[in-house]
């Protein structure tokens, strides 16, 4: 009797509690709905298909990540960026170094990609938006670390040093791909991606590693 | 024969300087300078105009339109949308919403202005009218409705959004605006994640943009910044733009309404 | 027609302050149209200022004052109650007139 | 970008405002009367980082300036 009356009382709450909760989807529904909303809330144009709202897995993961605020398993975190390890590649004739006069004109451009770029038109790096590189150019952006004076501060100037060597490589990775080193860069991934090509990340690269460049005078 | 004197300290000749200056205290005085004249005032002058004038097939005006507060009130209906519609069953921000209005009471074709480009034909009625309409809300705090279930949908669609990565550089709106303190070149990014930067971003739009000379609604605003991202074309008054509306504005609560605001 | 200007006259002390915002494209001339054409010019040229219908300041205008533009100036001796008049003339012919009262 | 040119000269006749690299480098000229205060504020395009001269000729012809450096700046997305 007194079990009874016990357990009468406790599907009550819990349909008190259904009813308040019940219209609330969930998350899986949410995703569902949000996935329904994006295909009718977009249209291609110009160069901007719509399969560019496919995201991959690697930036699902990331921004589920970044959305919860839990972070991404260590496991998880590894298999992305040895994804994106794989996808870089050295340069063809082995010269790592373009021209740093160049590097400073893809550094300063922000064009390419949208729908209003045409297509096949030379496309910028943006590296400006984000970060500080030659002492000259006041208006940089803070969204990632200062460059200035980048080869010179990593002792990566002298040619021929082993240093210079393993710092050469791995900026030509992180410009190829940046989450082959951290899993959730925020930064582009230059090759990967096609936005900027071989020569060009060459020039991006003189313009960071080059002696001669202003940004390690 | 004229002598030219070199003067300097008897003629005073004001002007943000950048070069002089730490770049944020130039900025700094340059915004000051902009606050004097905004020529969104030009906008909510012809805004209010297209509020109480009679037009349209129907040769109505909008002065009975429901913004969410009843028939015809436009004080304080900003800073409570977007928010749930039940006539068209949607949840609706400003724009999506004289849209709405301008078809029912006025006979205009909603569809057509929908597709029209902004800048062009009602489409910029639309602007003048949200210019006009948001400064009525001018220094009062957001609030916007989150009782019904398909607000609170779209808060966690606008969410699921705001950080979904993707197009060709795998950027998404947290990018840019899910950090404090952060700049893109010399503009300051407010994040959106919280206040004050939610309610400072997005209770600023409609703002003047003196560098191209025009006036932008908010959904011009997400819509560049969707060009930005490198992401498809949103559609003018998208689920996906209310959504993020819903978002920002939720994020916002209590900021406080700037709008219209001057710009760069 | 041209849009209406934006007039504010605000008297402090013995002068009063004049705020003026003007709808105008002010087309450089120095722009092109989407097929490479040069978009002609298309600028206020001069601007007058009256209080109370006397002239009191005149301006000429280049191309490269900014789209809706801007101007501020102060008047001496105008009070409360007085009339501001700002004309302006665009090197189209098309011209414009409003009044303020100075408060 | 907002310009503002103001003088405590007295007996100036005319003001203006000239920004060098621009393709018309006059902005503005301001005929000054005993009724109106010799400061004058507005706003111009500027295509690039250019001097900006400030003028001031008083009724016996002479003429004075002044001269600021303004950089222009490219602002990022949004804003």
């Amino acid at each position: 009797m007194n079990r009874k009356y016990q357990i009468a009382l406790s599907a009550a709450a819990v349909a008190l509690l259904t009813a308040c909760a019940a219209p609330m989807p969930s998350s899986a529904d949410l995703d569902k709905l949000t996935q329904d909303i994006i295909g009718r809330s977009f249209r291609a144009q110009g160069q901007a298909k719509l399969d560019r709202l496919s995201p991959d897995e690697d930036n699902q993961l990331c921004a589920e990540a970044e959305r919860t605020g839990v972070s991404l398993d260590a496991k998880v975190a590894e298999a992305i960026e040895a994804r994106n390890m794989k996808t870089i590649k050295a340069p063809a004739d082995g010269k790592y170094l373009g021209d740093f006069k160049e590097g400073e004109k893809i550094a300063q451009s922000g064009a390419g990609k949208t729908w209003t770029d045409a297509e096949g038109s030379a496309n910028g790096g943006n590296c400006y938006n984000c970060h500080q590189i030659s002492k000259e150019e006041l208006s940089y952006g803070t969204l990632g670390p200062s460059l200035y004076n980048y080869g010179k501060i990593r002792s990566a100037l002298e040619p021929n040093s082993p240093v210079t060597k393993a710092i050469t490589e791995y900026t030509w990775g992180k410009i190829q791909n940046a989450r082959a080193y951290n899993a959730c860069s925020n930064m582009p991934r230059f090759a990967h991606k096609g936005v900027l090509t071989e020569a060009q990340i060459k020039h991006v690269m003189a313009l960071l590693l080059d002696p001669a460049s202003p940004v390690n005078k | 024969m004229k002598k030219l004197f070199f003067a300097l300290g008897l003629i005073g000749l004001s002007a943000a300087a950048f070069a002089q200056k730490s770049s944020t205290d130039s900025i700094a005085e340059y915004r000051a300078m902009l606050q004097d004249g905004n020529p969104a005032e030009l906008f909510e002058a012809k805004g209010e105009d297209l509020w109480k004038q009679k037009r349209g097939p129907k040769n109505a005006s909008l002065e009975k339109c429901d913004l969410g507060k009843g028939a015809g009130v436009v004080k304080g209906a900003w800073v409570e949308l977007p928010r749930y519609f039940a006539d068209t069953g949607k949840v609706q921000d400003l724009e999506s919403r004289l849209v709405t209005c301008m078809q029912e009471l006025q006979g205009f074709n909603g569809d057509e202005i929908a597709k029209t480009p902004f800048g062009k034909g009602e489409q910029s009625n639309v602007t003048a009218l949200a210019t006009w309409i948001s400064a009525e809300s001018k220094g009062m705090k957001f609030n916007l409705p989150q009782g019904h279930v398909e607000e609170r949908k779209m808060y966690e669609v606008g969410k699921r959004l705001f950080f979904m990565r993707g197009g060709s550089h795998d950027f998404a709106c947290a990018t840019c605006h899910g950090q404090d303190d952060k700049r893109i070149r010399l503009q300051d990014l407010p994040n959106l994640t919280k206040n004050p930067g939610a309610g400072n971003g997005f209770g600023a739009w409609p703002a003047y943009r003196v560098s191209n000379g025009q006036m932008w609604g908010a959904q011009l605003r997400l819509n560049d910044c969707y060009r930005q991202q490198r992401f498809p074309y949103p559609l003018f008054g998208s689920e996906a733009t209310i959504a993020l509306g819903v978002y920002m504005g939720v994020n916002g609560k209590g900021g406080e309404a700037t709008a219209p605001a001057i710009k760069r | 027609m041209a849009d209406p200007m934006r007039i504010r006259a605000q008297a402090a002390g013995d002068k009063a302050t004049i705020r003026v915002l003007m709808s105008h494209e002010m087309e450089s001339g120095q722009r092109k149209d989407g097929t490479g054409k040069l978009i002609p010019a298309w600028h206020i040229q001069d601007v007058t200022a009256t209080l109370n219908g006397k002239v009191v300041m005149t301006a000429e205008w280049g191309p490269a004052v900014s789209k809706n533009p801007f101007l501020q100036f102060t008047i001496k001796g105008a009070k409360a109650g007085d009339k501001v008049g700002i004309t302006w003339k665009d090197n189209k012919g098309d011209t414009r007139s409003d009044e303020a009262t100075v408060s | 970008m907002p310009l503002g040119v103001s003088t405590s000269l007295g007996n100036v006749k005319r003001m203006l405002l000239l920004v060098e690299k621009n393709p018309s480098a006059l902005i503005a000229m301001f005929n000054v009367t005993p009724e109106v205060e010799a400061n004058f504020s507005t706003r111009s395009k500027m295509g690039q980082s250019s001097d900006v001269y400030a003028v001031a000729i008083t009724n016996d012809g002479k003429a004075f300036f002044a001269k600021k450096e303004v950089k222009v700046t490219l602002g990022g997305c949004g804003g």
